[in-house]
């Protein structure tokens, strides 16, 4: 697979390492009264679906950077790729 | 007797003659002829046995579907099975022999099984050997895998070499023939980086076998003169002997090159290379595969497909037979006869499966039978006659069959695509969704006269660099002569009695077909895999759409309907040294060295490998005839004077920024946030599912700059732990990581003496007594006139011990100049093994404890975990399953019986209970000998281990037999309040 | 005073060998410093960068060139670069770039922390094309480009100099694996 | 009909007319006690083991294509029971156990054949978790025999001991692993159940799962609604997909696991060897392929291929551990999608839905415990209660923090 990377072009995802879905970025707040329950889903009922996918990639061997990668887990064919710093700094507001 | 079937003409060198052997028998060709080739110049039909009845085989096509003439190529370390004749090129020297057959090929013992083949149906199998229930492994098995498989591996290693590359383009040719070279020309000359390859050693695909022509030129004339054209551009790369043999994500295709495989010798240069090649647009002009037609006894030697056979006259000048009849069911069948009769060659019939009237001028002679069927051929080592329907006898000796070309589309369907029937050409071609960047020309697309396929290719080239933005030159497109390509689809003789073979490797017959339905294995996969149909080394290239056929005749559906076999790379078979390219042996993977290697290696020390790195395991003296008696020197050296140890290989991390104290307060689930400048503390981190991941040291050099150490074996998967956080989790703090691992050189100098050997080398004005720098302290210092230092006083071994780190280009020095300076100490270097008997002795946990199965809670530091603040894996290591009442503890454990010795991995039982599952409470995680206690201790975990102490238990060990009483103790089994440490 | 002193020794020991149309050469004598740019800091940093190296801060991918100590800065990732200069035998590499850019940013001497592997002639490509997974075409990957990638399972920074000519830094430890990559690939062309 | 020695030459010498289809084609009913989601192994299995062992014979298996085409249809081959935990290791011993006697269970020739496999160890840490595992196995009744080099040198000389990058310490060996000719598993099982009258229903894909009040009455097909007292999903590779129809998320990713086969070659590896420095393991089947395999491509996908990386990275494994292989050729590459589950263990539980029942997380381990897997589940759909060897493989483990991780990597599904 390639991984067209936002600043350094195309790139062979053997370069990347792989973690999974991007929901991983949003993670619980300790003090939450239901924690237990939400770092439950948070770390093991994870998006799998058939189709587009939003998953993070480490770009290891180049320059360091986590990814977010929207892919399609059918045809493998990958629609946009992100900075997963960029997408956690605009999300904070949400939280 | 040489050559007797070469006739004139053809692309072969004849001043260059080329001796090789056949099953021992030397015989001569030509450069250019492939083996296959010369082998039918010398007159040889049978070449091979088959799969499962062992029946005669001959040469069949003369590319890469072959399906029978499979030889052992080469001798000794060198031997290659199954290698297709047909596409091996001939070379001097070259020795073959056949396969498959006990005895020689002409008198094959195992030729029996063809008597009993009605018993050996399809899927016979699986209803028998069964009885008694023993005899299937011991009687049955063993001899059908002594009957399995075709050709041999030698059992040695491989001796050759092989690479690996990666090729980028803007547009990949695949296949050098009409099409290929139309649509390359067409690229090329619009300036887009163009590679062309091509399976063959002589590019210009069927325009080398035939003899339509091209520009008033001949095939093979225009051919040379296109590739002359393609080779002057340097924007253009040709690559013979090259296979592009799979499609894989985004454009990536997978090649194999050929390199020396035409060579008596590779001498010293890679034998094949693997290519990835990355391009924008591929161009599939891989041809088309000739079918054959299944009727009665239609596997013997001497059956070929009629393209094949006119390829070897033509290309070759190469006769498969002197008296040959053509079996057709299409316009292009009769091309070979028309050819063949050109050349002088005696036409005896052609049967057109057509009713009708011949679509060409009739070769003189031959007998013409339209709407002809031939049920049964006769010749026990090659086919000497063959039985029309009407019962007419016509002696042969070479029988050109033509079912139909089917366009090679594997290429396109490696992802999604599946290919679509058109029953004009009675044939697949490629459909749906095509590989990413994928479009197909020429034959391969259905396109099936030479006319349309240079049209074809030339169009599509421009249109594919006009997508790309280049701008398609203005040459138009080259033409040839019309030609007829009428077919009307016949794919099996119903009247034949005898067996009509599909898949010729695998001795697939229509009847097991039938069976095969007959039995609810209808669906193409069942088909496939109840009959093996298409499981052969050739992968069903010719007999994959037949057999379809005949199952969609029993269905009562149409051919598509009934469905397509899925094609997978690889196109040909890939030899797996090429896969491996450069990684084997010691080249499997690179290798670590620590500053002190080569050091070491001069004290003759062990090395032992850790990830990547190789470190010292222990340092040999004269006279030591046991690595025990090392290490025990070693580790007594230490504690009693000072020793010296290479941690380099420890990860280190330089942390800095703002907030770089808050971040290590989220990541270690010890607090962080307070530690002073100057000071080292211990630090364990947690998944976030709560269990343990690594532990380690973080230093504070400054207010924003922290050095965190890791464990050897985590400090890549740490350090991008650690980047997630900083980047996913909290992308607001001012913090960045740097690795500084292979920045310094470090050192661990422990044992009483440690700090007199340190002084001996810090400069003056840096004062390292305890009072100024004592336990868990640190500073950047100089040493030995002013290099750079990084000092930390921490201690693994339980002594008194420093860690210090120089930058790398000095570390073989700063070992040097311990071990001198250390000399009046009587100083030792320690490797790994006396390292980990003192962490033992000392009850530090290490790689065997965090096993990435146990909390901090069994490793006895739970209340480590600080609920004050958030920190990974805090809130899910409060999980009930994590914090039972009996879980695991880690605790020390010596033998009741102080001369036994304890081993990892012992299991413990209480007394009293029987050794089983049910009663296992747990297990020995490391052992080691203590020289200083005098016996062997360890630490493991046992449930309420930590409330146990003093408690005897069974340490059981059926694996290695036997089970021994240990006691349960503290697991800080030298100096457990620390003053060593401390002093 | 010790009456010790320690000596430097190089990853490779000074290596240089001509092969068939190319030259592999260890690069000593060069000081890497990392340059990591705190949160917001980006635009002091420029400044200082401008004053005294005259350089701009490179897009990743791209490097920029001083006349100061011969000063290479390379942009590695969007908060890092690496300032590759000549030694200063005096100096703490560290010492040497903070002295010019103060406290914008976050240093880190990496000098030791890479062997350095200049490689270059006509076929240098060639070589290269064996293990090198990026396109080193001119038109894809022009002088001055940079990029860390993978090599034989090895990380690897590659540059590219001038025509011809790229120097490719990899992890010390494995130096030795490294320059193998190297030269068997210079063995296996042609 | 019964195969039998007499039945094969009767049936040669008259040109095998009497061979009746192995299984029927019925049309679905309307109704049924069980509907098994899924005719691959597992599913197979379960309805075979119902009828046979617990009496319950009114049950469709329904299947999207062509039964087997799941993971039964394309792994390699494995069976073996040499699990660590507790939780784990006497179920895959259970299902040993049955493997052991399939073929006169079902009388159909498996080609069963225990030829065993050997885990290779390169350093002491190694050398000292399978001396662990090697007693866990011990002690839940199973074999295990710790090999040094020489004992591996001898049942595998042609591996490579003199230059390795990763020397060879030693192995694990469990005699009473081998391979089983996987298709002929699921085939064997459907004629077992079809035999039973289980309906086994090929092309009905099920589109729908019918859920009143927190009951499952049924499932929507592509060949109409079919009611059930019980629904019992069985379809690893696809769990998330149809789990998701009943709104259910699941601690699992789907991921593809790439096999190989080499061409046909005359025999030259007697067992199974597991390479441990590197991803590789291979076994040579009865027709002569070298049948090999290594790591699952680490990306989330249902789609049944994989990428050149994986294809390298398990050939050069394979040039690692055995350089005599590298005149081989490769002739087949094939995916399979895996349930890779949080922890790297399997589930067969109940849900939270009446009637709704889920068998799978199986990793890539779901072949070998295909007769366990059918048996336990059948067992949990007869009595609602979970068989003894299988009753740590619960939904909810993960809430309790009562994980079965074998391999100790955690939440990290790609790296079980």
């Amino acid at each position: 697979m390639i991984i067209n990377h936002p600043l350094l072009g195309p790139r062979d995802a053997a370069e990347f390492v792989y973690k999974g879905d991007a929901s991983l970025i949003n993670r619980p707040n300790w003090q939450a009264d239901d924690a237990a329950e939400l770092f439950h889903e948070y770390l093991y009922l994870r998006d799998n679906p058939a189709g587009q996918h939003r998953e993070l990639w480490y770009h290891e061997q180049g320059d360091r950077s986590w990814l977010i990668v929207t892919r399609n887990t059918l045809t493998h064919e990958i629609s946009n790729v992100e900075f997963a710093r960029d997408v956690a700094l605009a999300e904070r507001p949400k939280k | 007797m040489s050559q007797i079937n070469r006739i004139e003409g053809g692309l072969i060198n004849r001043s260059k003659k080329l001796s090789f052997t056949f099953n021992g028998q030397s015989l001569e060709g030509y450069e250019g002829d492939t083996l296959a080739s010369a082998l039918l110049a010398n007159g040889h039909r049978m070449v091979g046995r088959s799969f499962k009845y062992h029946r005669p085989r001959g040469i069949f096509s003369a590319g890469s579907e072959e399906p029978n003439a499979l030889v052992q190529l080469r001798t000794g370390a060198y031997q290659e099975p199954n290698t297709r004749a047909t596409v091996t090129e001939l070379f001097h020297g070259l020795e073959a022999t056949s396969q498959n057959h006990r005895g020689s090929l002409k008198y094959d013992f195992m030729a029996v099984n063809d008597l009993f083949s009605s018993f050996l149906s399809a899927g016979f199998y699986y209803k028998t050997f069964m009885w008694p229930k023993a005899f299937w492994e011991k009687f049955y098995e063993p001899v059908i895998r002594a009957a399995a498989g075709l050709g041999r591996l030698s059992g040695q290693d491989d001796p050759d070499i092989y690479d690996k590359g990666f090729l980028h383009c803007d547009v990949l040719v695949v296949g050098a023939g009409a099409a290929g070279l139309s649509a390359a020309l067409s690229a090329g000359r619009a300036g887009a980086r163009v590679i062309l390859m091509d399976e063959d050693f002589c590019m210009g695909g069927r325009l080398n076998v035939e003899t339509l022509s091209v520009n008033d030129q001949s095939g093979s004339e225009w051919a040379t003169q296109a590739l002359a054209e393609l080779s002057a551009m340097d924007n253009v790369r040709l690559m013979t002997r090259t296979t592009a043999y799979g499609a894989y994500d985004h454009g990536i295709v997978g090649a194999l090159e050929r390199v020396t495989d035409h060579l008596i010798s590779s001498e010293n240069k890679p034998r094949q290379i693997l290519w990835r090649v990355y391009t924008k647009r591929t161009i599939l002009c891989a041809g088309a595969t000739e079918r054959p037609i299944a009727f009665g006894n239609n596997d013997r030697p001497g059956v070929m497909l009629a393209g094949a056979v006119r390829a070897y006259v033509n290309r070759w000048g190469a006769l498969p037979g002197k008296r040959v009849a053509v079996f057709t069911n299409n316009d292009d069948g009769w091309r070979t006869a028309t050819d063949l009769a050109a050349k002088g060659v005696e036409i005896t019939a052609v049967i057109d499966s057509r009713d009708g009237q011949p679509p060409v001028d009739v070769p003189k002679g031959a007998a013409i039978v339209m709407g002809g069927r031939i049920v049964d051929t006769k010749g026990r080592h090659g086919i000497r006659s063959i039985t029309l329907s009407n019962g007419q006898q016509i002696p042969v000796d070479c029988l050109a069959v033509s079912g139909g070309w089917s366009p090679n589309v594997q290429l396109t369907c490696h992802q999604r695509g599946r290919p679509t029937w058109r029953d004009d050409i009675a044939a697949f071609v490629p459909g749906g969704e095509l590989p990413q960047g994928m479009s197909v020309a020429g034959a391969a697309s259905g396109n099936l006269s030479l006319s349309s396929v240079l049209l074809n290719g030339h169009d599509i080239g421009n249109s594919v660099v006009s997508d790309l933005g280049f701008t398609p030159s203005k040459v138009k497109a080259s033409s040839s002569e019309e030609e007829t390509t009428g077919i009307s689809a016949f794919w099996h003789v119903r009247e034949s009695k005898a067996r009509a073979w599909l898949d010729l490797q695998n001795d697939v017959t229509v009847k097991d077909v039938k069976l095969s339905h007959q039995e609810g294995f209808r669906s193409v996969e069942h088909l496939k895999r109840y009959t093996t149909l298409g499981m052969a080394t050739d992968q069903g290239k010719t007999a994959n759409i037949p057999a379809l056929a005949v199952m969609a005749e029993c269905t009562g559906k149409s051919l598509p309907e009934t469905g397509t076999t899925i094609f997978r790379p690889p196109y040909t078979p890939v030899a797996i040294g090429a896969l491996a390219g450069r990684a084997r042996g010691k080249d499997f993977r690179p290798s670590r060295l620590s500053p002190s290697h080569s050091w070491a290696k001069e004290q003759g020390a062990i090395f032992v490998e850790a990830g990547m790195w190789y470190r010292a395991q222990w340092f040999p003296r004269s006279g030591e005839t046991h690595w025990r008696q090392s290490v025990d020197r070693e580790v007594t050296q230490t504690r009693a004077s000072v020793g010296v140890c290479d941690v380099t290989t420890l990860g280190k991390i330089d942390v800095q920024g703002r907030d770089a104290a808050q971040f290590l307060n989220k990541v270690y689930a010890n607090a962080f946030a307070k530690l002073p400048v100057g000071k080292v503390r211990y630090g364990i981190m947690l998944r976030e599912d709560g269990i343990m991941m690594d532990d380690g040291t973080s230093a504070r050099f400054a207010e924003n700059h922290f050095v965190m150490t890791t464990t050897t074996a985590n400090a890549v998967s740490v350090f991008r732990h650690m980047e997630f956080c900083r980047q996913c989790l909290w992308p607001e703090m001012d913090v960045h990581l740097i690795s500084s691992t292979e920045q310094y050189a470090q050192f661990a100098v422990a044992g009483p003496n440690a700090r007199k050997l340190l002084q001996k080398v810090v400069d003056s004005d840096h004062d390292i007594s305890n009072e100024a720098f004592p336990f868990m302290g640190c500073g950047e210092i100089t040493v030995c006139g002013g290099v750079p230092t990084r000092l930390f006083r921490i201690s693994f071994s339980g002594e008194l011990a420093y860690e210090i780190a120089v930058p790398t280009r000095y570390g073989d020095s700063l070992v040097r100049t311990l071990i001198a300076a250390g000399e009046e100490f009587d100083v030792t270097p320690y490797g790994t093994e006396a390292l980990g008997v003192m962490r033992i002795e000392k009850g530090h946990a290490a790689g065997n404890e965090l096993n990435g199965q146990t909390t901090a809670r069994d490793l006895g530091m739970g209340r480590m975990v600080s609920k004050k603040k958030d920190s990974i894996g805090n809130t899910l290591s409060e999980r009930e399953g994590l914090n039972l009442e009996n879980g695991l503890s880690l605790v020390g454990f010596r033998p009741v019986n102080r001369s036994e010795e304890l081993k990892a991995g012992f299991h413990f039982i209480s007394k009293g209970n029987t050794a089983n599952m049910a009663n296992d409470e747990g297990w020995m995680s490391s052992v080691a000998f203590s020289p200083n206690l005098g016996h062997s201790i360890g630490l493991g975990f046992i449930k309420r281990g930590s409330e146990r102490l003093g408690e005897i238990v069974i340490a059981t060990d059926p694996l290695r037999g036997g089970e021994m009483d240990v006691e349960i103790v503290s697991a800080h089994f030298i100096d457990p309040e620390g003053e060593r440490l401390r002093a | 005073m010790p009456n010790y002193t320690l000596t430097a020794r190089t990853p490779l020991d000074g290596f240089s060998h001509d092969f068939n149309g190319v030259s592999v050469t260890e690069v000593n004598g060069r000081s890497i410093v990392s340059i990591a740019t705190s949160l917001g800091g980006g635009e002091a940093l420029s400044k200082a960068l401008a004053k005294t190296y005259k350089l701009k801060i490179p897009e990743p991918g791209k490097s920029t060139v001083s006349s100061l100590d011969n000063a290479v800065l390379l942009g590695m990732a969007q908060d890092q670069t690496f300032l590759v200069f000549d030694d200063h035998t005096e100096d703490k590499p560290v010492d040497v770039v903070s002295k010019h850019l103060k406290d914008t940013a976050y240093f880190t001497d990496q000098s030791d922390s890479y062997v350095m592997l200049r490689v270059s002639g006509e076929n240098s490509r060639s070589v290269l094309e064996r293990i090198c997974p990026i396109d080193l075409h001119p038109s894809v990957f022009p002088e001055g480009s940079v990029s860390r990638t993978i090599m034989e399972h090895l990380g690897t920074v590659i540059v590219h100099e001038k025509a011809n000519t790229f120097l490719l830094m990899s992890a010390r430890s494995s130096a030795k694996s490294f320059l193998e990559a190297v030269e068997v690939s210079a063995l296996n062309i042609g | 009909m019964k195969y039998s020695g007499f039945k094969v030459i009767k049936e040669a010498l008259t040109g095998h007319k009497g061979w009746k289809p192995v299984w029927r084609t019925p049309k679905p009913k309307n109704e049924y006690d069980v509907i098994i989601v899924g005719g691959g192994g597992h599913g197979l299995a379960t309805a075979y083991y119902l009828a046979k062992e617990f009496g319950i014979t009114n049950i469709a298996v329904l299947e999207k294509g062509w039964i087997g085409s799941g993971n039964v249809g394309r792994n390699t081959t494995i069976v073996r029971s040499n699990y660590l935990l507790p939780g784990n290791e006497p179920f895959y011993e259970f299902s040993m156990k049955l493997w052991e006697n399939l073929e006169q269970d079902f009388n159909y020739n498996a080609m069963v054949s225990q030829r065993g496999i050997l885990n290779l160890f390169h350093n002491d840490a190694g050398r000292d978790a399978y001396a662990r595992r090697g007693n866990s196995m011990m002690l839940a009744g199973a074999d295990a025999v710790l090999l040094d080099q020489e004992g591996v040198r001898k049942m595998y000389p042609c591996l490579d001991f003199e230059n390795a990058r990763f020397p060879i310490k030693g192995g694990l060996l469990q005699p009473r692993g081998g391979t089983v000719r996987h298709d002929a598993v699921a085939w064997g099982y459907a004629r077992g159940a079809d035999s039973r009258g289980v309906d086994i229903i090929q092309n009905c894909e099920v589109t729908g799962m019918n859920i009143e009040n927190g009951i499952c009455t049924g499932v929507e097909t592509s060949q109409g609604t079919i009611k059930a007292k019980k629904v019992a999903v069985c379809v690893a590779g696809s769990s998330s997909r149809v789990m998701s129809m009943a709104g259910m998320r699941l601690p699992i990713e789907s991921h593809v696991l790439q096999a190989f086969v080499s061409e046909g070659l005359k025999p030259i590896l007697p067992g199974v060897v597991t390479f441990g420095a590197g991803h590789f393991y291979v076994s040579q089947s009865d027709k002569g392929g070298l049948v090999f395999g290594g790591d699952i491509d680490g990306y989330n996908t249902y789609a049944q291929r994989g990428n050149l990386p994986v294809v390298e990275d398990v050939c050069e494994g394979g040039m690692a551990l055995m350089p005599m292989i590298g005149r081989a050729r490769l002739l087949r590459m094939w995916g399979g999608v895996m349930d890779m589950s949080m922890d790297g263990s399997p589930f067969i539980d109940k849900t939270h839905i009446n009637g709704l029942y889920f068998n799978g997380g199986w990793c890539y381990g779901g072949f070998k415990a295909t007769p366990a897997s059918g048996w336990c589940y059948a067992h949990l759909l007869a009595k609602d209660e979970p068989h003894p060897v299988a009753t740590e493989y619960r939904l909810d483990r993960f809430r309790r923090g009562a994980m079965l991780d074998e391999k100790g990597v955690g939440a990290q599904p790609n790296l079980h």
